[in-house]
């Protein structure tokens, strides 16, 4: 049996190993066409999807990985969004709104989490709520910057002549570049040191300190990361939706943000962008059924998707991994007969063959 | 849009959305959560304006065609960037946006609108960036903008002669800002009238009690009260009769619904509930003949799937937008949005049905919506009839 | 080089629970010690004020003379210091080599960017490491088992897992609570050889709570008895288990005899 | 003076709102130990239920009472055919179905009965009761008188009887709850629907106030969450005492603090939090949780 | 009479199965031991009879086959099971969670007498009766569960390493314990234990697992005088 399982775990090797080399190319070469072939209206959809998916994505790292629920996500893609329509209406270079756009709600992140990060579980969540339900009467007040409840508009990112791109292509090219990239550094990140490292301090903090890691410290750093992502779905939204106002942070969008961050797979760099694509398409779908039932159909699916799914739509993918995975199996030296380590072998083929049957 | 300057411009060719025998309409409002109340009511009226018209028909274009009007409606539930989507998922097949509900979910796709050169008209926001033709070339606003309202009612006040002292309670937000600002420009360096104090609350609050409390403590003996939400009015008049402070009550055109508000408000109570309004109240008695009312009623449970009474007054308002849009599209000589654009921007003093005596649909003045001009109106126990003098 | 361990006077109390009362004793460099006691005597609590878990109300806890009551465990361990859990606390969900990388953390160079850019010398560390962590679970018979998530690992074997997270920190003190606890005879056996291995191999200085007197008596250079928080005694293990206090508060008069 | 004390008594009415939902979320979490984000939006199904059989002319206290029947059932439904699959799961999986669970019944809410206002009329008076300058409606009187009521037979639940112990041994450990022979899965269904009826009650109280629509408790669950971490998540007693402080301290604030006013009213529950629970993690009157080593 | 039968049982975790062919057979008042390594499946066996793992073959309790019951239905027939590790109500106090054990009775008085007999029978409870259980110390966290499961006056034991975490005293008290259990009131049980002694004092026969599947059966005297189960259990 020690031989079946070696030639099954090869086998899987070297498939892996196959698609790590031909499956980021091919993403890369989708990505690249897709804005052209599409219509308009099309593109916009996919460039709203990449904003939301950006937001989920943060979203992800302080609470899917980390394990520290935050219901304030969408404040952090207000801000960004915010910073980004100030800037632009006051001509800045883009770089440097993209970058503040980034480092402003980081900071803004970094100094909640300092503070919510003493407290525990539950109280964190009410500590993050708080930052979309007090952040919308606050821009209101700081009308100066915000425009007040009437809000900002800020158009930019139009096609350069030289591109011959449509408006909406390039904008797409742009959301694609930035979010890729944002997904691509998080998802390295999410690996190895620190993807432990997030998952011991959601899981069991004791453990973490006992092996040198300070669950204050990276919960910190995994809220003050998550708000620096939300800063640039921020950007992004600016860049695509071309306005902001108040509403934009409202609690109702962090809620949805958080079910949609569930729906696509807490704690899966796939689910991110499922989740945003949930974000987008559904409001959408609903309006194509019946829009005067929004609520209703939203709900509905919702609570289905995950009826079936309850790991989230990523999950579609996982169970195929684990299932295939041969079973490896413990045998002790032979206790009492030498007969055992025969029965055993047997024992272990048999639920072998048993599993091709259903992964 | 990849059209770049929309072919709109190319004169003659038929714009999207319209054929020889049917034009479509879009409309983006919320239709579900805290403000899907009136958000409904938005495409009830229009839908049952045009519903009745097609049954009948069509509608005659100015350039001898007849068609019939489809109205595609969708629900952006007041978040800016749905109503964007919805914006974009509907401008290349319908003929022109209309009638929608918020400032935030209009502003939200404003820019993209002028910049498709889709028309964006007559949609329910005071906002006065909608009327100012040189900023929003595309747009028009349908009801009177807020200031309007509010300094109706300043005129009034003023009006009266006699000395008021006023307490302002008004919703942090531009609606309720817009508001004061029309009050406070009437009352402006009028002797007899003293703003004695000025609170706000949250769109979002569960309670103004704490407002009424304090206010009450200011001994005004008017209030003007710019809220948009239905429950913290109502409960508002109640908090303030149960601190028996009664002073005359200023209620804006969307929250004075008698059935809904004054008196499940116990607003009986007061001197005087007074509120602005250009248009019909079917609850009020005053009307209960009218025929205008009749056909409306009775078109919007049959065309506009809206079976019981009205509720919010904009079902009223969407229905004159569906008959201001008939009286454009009568003047249209050519299937496009610019002519339609010259032809709604060329309406004068048009009485469109359920307006109130003394008002009228006119978009030829810059800087006003359709409807420029409103009546105040005092409660009398059923309904509201209109005033000129306070008392 | 091995740490050396100085407890002086620590009392602990929670509310009004005496849990430890002024316990002293010193670890030498290299030594093998041994802590036992009834149930609720106070080890695990004592280990948790040497790890930083818990904050002594009274007393210094000194490792290379240095007082470091009320640091936290995250700098302890990061200052040589590792211990495994009486309930081992693992991440189920995880691989067992997942799980046994935890104990690389402190010795994997590189910040957050490092990580997401995958330079050259994180992939480096991190391969390194993955070997490291094989070769400790081959040692530990537990090699066939690196890749299964840890839940499908029975209750008994969880503890040589947690045994090669801590050992992956190369520690100079390393504490262990209960480590032969649930495991067969034969693989008690194999602990004792491999704690024995590790002094011999590397130099580290090792406490261990343990019930099993046999394992105590086979490792220990000395022993402390807690009992209700107060050391009883401190000796050699053959002195304990002939100690009469001991055999009356702890190991039983006739424990000898079910030994058939 | 006089404005002072009636801004607190105002507090103390509104608090009393927010205080109702609170305790069903306490009941719920006991029970099941996790947040039920859909527990207003059943009460308001639980209004709406009241609300249909007055308008068919059922007696307002004999509609009510219906309701909280039907409630019950429902909370139980809930459980079996919905919540059940996710108990043992993600709990963030948990609380995002009760989420989409509030979106579903605002939407069968806001499709059988429309997005307008409806007038529920309420089991008291109106009228105001004045004494030395402060007046306070018999409604907002009532109100707290039966959610104190409420809140003191939930304390009992829980510390004395065998049914509480019961509902927080399969909260906390439905396994060895199991190996003792509590049947687990009644158990939860009693949970959820004890804090399903108490949710109906809830709705009966503030609906009124709140005039019925789908959202009508959208805004004062983040309330009742707040007081539900203030007061402690295991005592009934601390989240009404909670939600009386919020809703006291936000109108004092608001009248008081200018910085703050009414605008950013809405951030002194969470100030609060923060300062209490920097203190005392376990919220002002919870039991504190041991986490050993 | 026998009181329950396990006939070639086998059990499943996910895809994985763990069991292939457990038989085992307790007598009425009888009580039976399984030993085994690391991983043998001794845990899985006691979890197929109290039905919190999927399992295949006969289960036979009392004349009835109970297979695939749910496990508070199976508790319900007097089946205690004194789960691995930490079985207690973590926030639950030491008195409730005896409390919680005793759910099914419904005799107030012998509760109560019962409650006092644990306390008795572990000081320690006694000294702790009003913290919480996740307070307790390992081994007061094993003694609570053990008490607890007293405290349902089973008809059928199920012991997962009772012993666990105990002090060598303490150990042998519970051990004590569970033998007068037996005489007293004819308790039938299943005993799990590394500690083979210890396991040696109350069971007459027992049988021994090996990757999932009983190589060896007989009783204590016969086990006990084999070289290899004292080699691999008793160490002698
Ligand atoms: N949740 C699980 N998923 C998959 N396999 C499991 C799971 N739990 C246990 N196993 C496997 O089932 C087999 C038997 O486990 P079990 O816990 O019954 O062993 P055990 O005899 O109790 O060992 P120990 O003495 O360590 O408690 C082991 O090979 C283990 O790997
Ligand atoms: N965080 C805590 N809160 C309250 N009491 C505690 C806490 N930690 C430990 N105790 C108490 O301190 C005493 C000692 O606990 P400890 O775990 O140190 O015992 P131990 O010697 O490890 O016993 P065992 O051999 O059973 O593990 C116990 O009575 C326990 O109840
Ligand atoms: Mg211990
Ligand atoms: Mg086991």
């Amino acid at each position: 049996m020690a031989g079946a399982r070696m030639t099954t775990a090869a086998l899987s090797d070297r498939q892996r190993s196959w698609l790590r080399r031909a499956g980021p190319l091919l993403l890369v070469v989708v990505l690249v066409v897709v804005p052209l072939v599409f219509p308009e209206s099309v593109n916009e959809t996919i460039a709203r999807i990449g904003v939301f998916a950006v937001a989920v994505l943060g979203l992800n790292v302080v609470m899917g990985y980390a394990g520290q629920v935050s219901l304030g996500q969408i404040f952090f893609l207000g801000l960004g969004a915010y910073v980004t329509a100030y800037g632009v209406s006051n001509d800045w270079n883009i770089v440097v709104v993209f970058v503040l756009a980034c480092l402003i709600p980081a900071f803004v992140g970094l100094l909640v989490a300092l503070a919510a990060a003493r407290l525990g579980g539950l109280a964190i969540a009410m500590v993050t709520v708080a930052l979309p339900i007090v952040g919308v009467p606050l821009a209101k007040r700081l009308s100066e910057f915000t425009g007040g409840s009437q809000g900002l508009s800020a158009r930019f990112g139009d096609a350069p002549e030289w591109s011959g791109l449509y408006d909406d292509q390039w904008r797409l090219y742009l959301v694609l570049a930035i979010g890729g990239a944002v997904f691509l550094l998080t998802r390295n990140l999410v690996r190895g040191k620190y993807g432990r490292v997030l998952g011991i301090v959601k899981k069991n903090e004791n453990v973490a300190s006992s092996v040198g890691i300070s669950p204050y410290r990276y919960k910190v750093l995994a809220f003050t990361l998550a708000s620096l992502i939300g800063g640039v779905s921020g950007f992004l939204y600016m860049l695509v939706i071309q306005y902001t106002s108040p509403e934009t942070m409202s609690f109702g969008h962090s809620i949805q943000l958080l079910a949609a961050m569930v729906i696509g797979g807490a704690a899966s760099i796939v689910g991110s962008v499922l989740g945003g694509a949930y974000y987008v398409l559904v409001p959408q779908l609903t309006n194509l059924v019946d829009p005067s039932l929004t609520a209703l159909l939203q709900g509905a699916v919702l609570l289905v998707v995950l009826f079936v799914l309850p790991g989230g739509l990523a999950s579609l993918a996982r169970p195929l991994g684990r299932g295939r995975r041969s079973r490896a199996r413990h045998d002790p030296a032979p206790l009492i007969t030498p007969s055992a380590t025969t029965k055993s072998g047997s024992a272990a083929d048999t639920p072998e063959t048993e599993r091709q049957g259903h992964p | 849009s990849r059209e770049g300057g929309g072919d709109g411009a190319t004169g003659a060719a038929a714009s999207p959305g319209i054929t020889d025998t049917t034009v479509r309409l879009g409309i983006s409002t919320p239709l579900s959560g805290s403000t899907a109340g009136p958000g409904t009511c938005t495409v009830a009226g229009v839908k049952a304006y045009f519903g009745a018209k097609n049954a009948a028909g069509g509608v005659a274009f100015g350039d001898g065609k007849t068609r019939t009007v489809e109205i595609e409606a969708l629900d952006d539930g007041y978040d800016p960037q749905r109503a964007k989507a919805n914006y974009d998922s509907l401008k290349d097949d319908v003929f022109a946006m209309t009638a929608g509900l918020g400032t935030p979910t209009n502003r939200a796709w404003r820019e993209a609108a002028i910049a498709d050169e889709v028309p964006q008209v007559l949609v329910m926001t005071g906002d006065p960036l909608f009327s100012d033709t040189q900023e929003s070339p595309w747009q028009l606003g349908f009801v009177p903008i807020y200031q309007n309202e509010g300094e109706a009612f300043g005129k009034l006040l003023v009006a009266s002669g006699a000395p008021h002292k006023v307490a302002i309670l008004s919703q942090n937000d531009d609606y309720g800002a817009g508001y004061v600002e029309g009050f406070k420009s009437a009352v402006e360096g009028a002797a007899n009238i003293e703003i004695v104090d000025e609170l706000t609350y949250e769109a979002t609050d569960t309670s103004v009690d704490a407002q009424i409390t304090q206010l009450s403590a200011s001994g005004a003996d008017v209030i003007f009260n710019a809220m948009s939400l239905v429950p913290l009015v109502v409960s508002a008049l109640q908090k303030a009769q149960q601190l028996n402070w009664l002073p005359s009550w200023f209620l804006p055109s969307n929250t004075s619904s008698p059935g809904a508000v004054v008196e499940p408000g116990g607003g009986a109570a007061f001197p005087g509930i007074y509120s602005v309004s250009f248009a019909k109240a079917p609850a009020s008695p005053a009307f209960a003949g009218d025929e205008d009312v009749q056909t409306y009623l009775a078109a919007l449970k049959e065309h506009g799937d809206y079976p019981d009474a009205p509720a919010f007054p904009h079902c009223q308002w969407s229905w004159m937008v569906g008959a201001t849009l008939e009286q454009a599209f009568t003047t249209m000589t050519e299937p496009t949005r610019d002519d339609f654009m010259r032809a709604l921007r060329s309406i004068e003093n048009f009485e469109a049905p359920l307006m109130l005596p003394g008002t009228a649909v006119t978009t030829t003045e810059s800087g006003q919506p359709a409807v420029p001009t409103v009546v105040v109106q005092k409660y009398n126990g059923k309904g509201y009839d209109t005033v000129e003098s306070l008392g | 080089m091995a740490a050396e361990l100085a407890v002086q006077d620590v009392s602990l109390r929670f509310g009004g629970i005496e849990v430890l009362q002024e316990v002293s004793f010193t670890v030498e460099p290299g030594q093998i010690f041994g802590l036992v006691g009834p149930n609720g005597a106070g080890k695990t609590s004592l280990f948790n004020c040497i790890s930083g878990h818990y904050r002594p109300t009274a007393g210094t806890v000194r490792i290379d003379g240095t007082p470091v009551q009320g640091a936290r465990p995250a700098t302890l361990a990061r200052h040589g210091l590792a211990r495994t859990f009486q309930h081992p606390a693992l991440q189920l969900q995880e691989t067992v080599l997942e799980n046994v990388l935890l104990g690389a953390h402190t010795q994997l160079p590189g910040g957050p960017l490092a990580w997401s850019v995958r330079t050259r010398r994180t992939r480096r560390a991190e391969e390194r490491f993955r070997g490291e962590a094989l070769a400790l679970l081959e040692r530990n018979g537990l090699a066939w088992a690196a890749h299964l998530p840890a839940d499908e690992l029975s209750h008994g074997l969880h503890k040589g897992v947690e045994l090669c997270r801590a050992l992956l920190m190369k520690p100079r003190l390393l504490l262990l609570d209960e480590p032969a606890a649930g495991l067969p005879h034969t693989e008690v056996e194999n602990l004792i050889a491999t704690v024995r291995r590790l002094r011999a191999e590397d130099d580290i200085t090792v406490v261990i709570v343990e019930h099993h007197m046999g394992l105590i008596a086979a490792l220990t250079d000395r022993v402390v008895v807690l009992d209700h928080g107060r050391k009883l005694m401190e000796g050699t293990a053959a002195q304990a288990q002939s100690d009469p206090r001991v055999i009356e508060a702890y190991i039983g008069k006739d424990a000898a005899d079910d030994v058939a | 003076m006089a404005t002072f004390i009636q801004l607190i008594v105002d507090g103390l009415s509104t608090g009393s709102v927010y205080a109702a939902i609170a305790l069903a979320l306490v009941l719920v979490h006991q029970a099941t130990g996790l947040i039920n984000f859909a527990q207003g939006g059943m009460a308001v199904l639980a209004a709406y239920s009241a609300w249909w059989l007055l308008s068919r002319g059922v007696p307002l206290v004999l509609a009510i009472s219906a309701s909280v029947l039907l409630s019950f059932a429902f909370g139980a439904v809930v459980e079996r055919w919905l919540m059940r699959r996710f108990e043992r799961g993600d709990p963030d999986t948990a609380v995002v179905v009760t989420i989409g669970l509030l979106t579903l019944i605002t939407g069968v809410c806001g499709w059988l009965f429309t997005y307008n206002n409806q007038q529920f009329p309420s089991l008291f008076s109106l009228d105001a009761v004045t004494f030395l300058g402060v007046s306070v409606s018999q409604r907002s009187i009532g109100t707290t008188v039966v959610i104190v009521v409420v809140m003191l037979l939930l304390q009992a639940l829980f510390a004395g009887t065998k049914l509480g112990l019961a509902l927080r041994a399969v909260a906390i450990n439905p396994q060895s709850a199991a190996f003792s022979g509590l049947p687990v899965e009644r158990l939860l269904m009693v949970g959820w629907g004890l804090a399903a009826a108490l949710g109906a009650i809830a709705g009966a109280l503030v609906a009124p106030q709140l005039t019925l629509t789908p959202g009508m408790l959208d805004n004062a669950l983040v309330y009742a969450l707040a007081a539900v971490i203030l007061g402690g998540l295991s005592s009934p007693i601390g989240v009404v005492v909670a939600a009386w402080m919020i809703g006291v301290l936000e109108n004092l604030a608001a009248v008081y603090v200018p910085l703050i006013g009414y605008d950013l009213k809405v951030a002194v529950p969470f100030i609060l939090i923060f300062v209490v629970l920097v203190v005392r993690p376990q919220g002002l009157f919870g039991r504190k949780t041991v986490v050993r080593v | 009479m026998t009181l329950l039968e396990l006939e070639d049982v086998t059990a499943s975790y996910g895809p994985v199965q763990v069991l292939d062919g457990v038989s085992l057979s307790v007598p009425e008042n009888g009580a039976v031991g399984i030993l085994g390594a690391n991983g043998a499946g001794k845990t899985t066996t006691l979890r197929a009879i109290s039905a919190t793992v999927r399992t295949g073959g006969r289960i036979v309790f009392d004349g009835e086959d109970i297979r695939g019951r749910r496990p508070d239905k199976v508790a319900a027939l007097g089946i205690a099971h004194v789960p691995e590790g930490r079985g207690t109500f973590g926030d639950l106090t030491v008195r409730e969670n005896l409390r919680v054990g005793a759910y099914l009775r419904k005799d107030r008085k012998g509760i109560e007498s019962d409650i006092e007999y644990c306390l008795d029978l572990f000081p320690n409870l006694q000294d702790r009766i009003r913290s919480n259980a996740s307070a307790l110390s390992g081994g007061e966290q094993q003694m609570l569960a053990v008490g607890r499961a007293i405290m349902s006056k089973p008809r059928l034991l199920l012991l997962d390493e009772a012993s666990l975490g105990l002090a060598p005293t303490t150990a042998k008290a519970v051990y004590d314990a569970i033998r007068r259990l037996r005489i007293e009131s004819g308790i039938a049980m299943v005993v799990v234990e590394q500690n083979a002694n210890l396991a040696f004092t109350v069971v007459d026969s027992a049988t021994v697992l090996e990757t999932g599947r009983s190589v060896l059966t007989g009783t204590s005297a016969e086990l006990r005088g084999m070289d290899e189960i004292r080699r691999a259990y008793l160490g002698g």
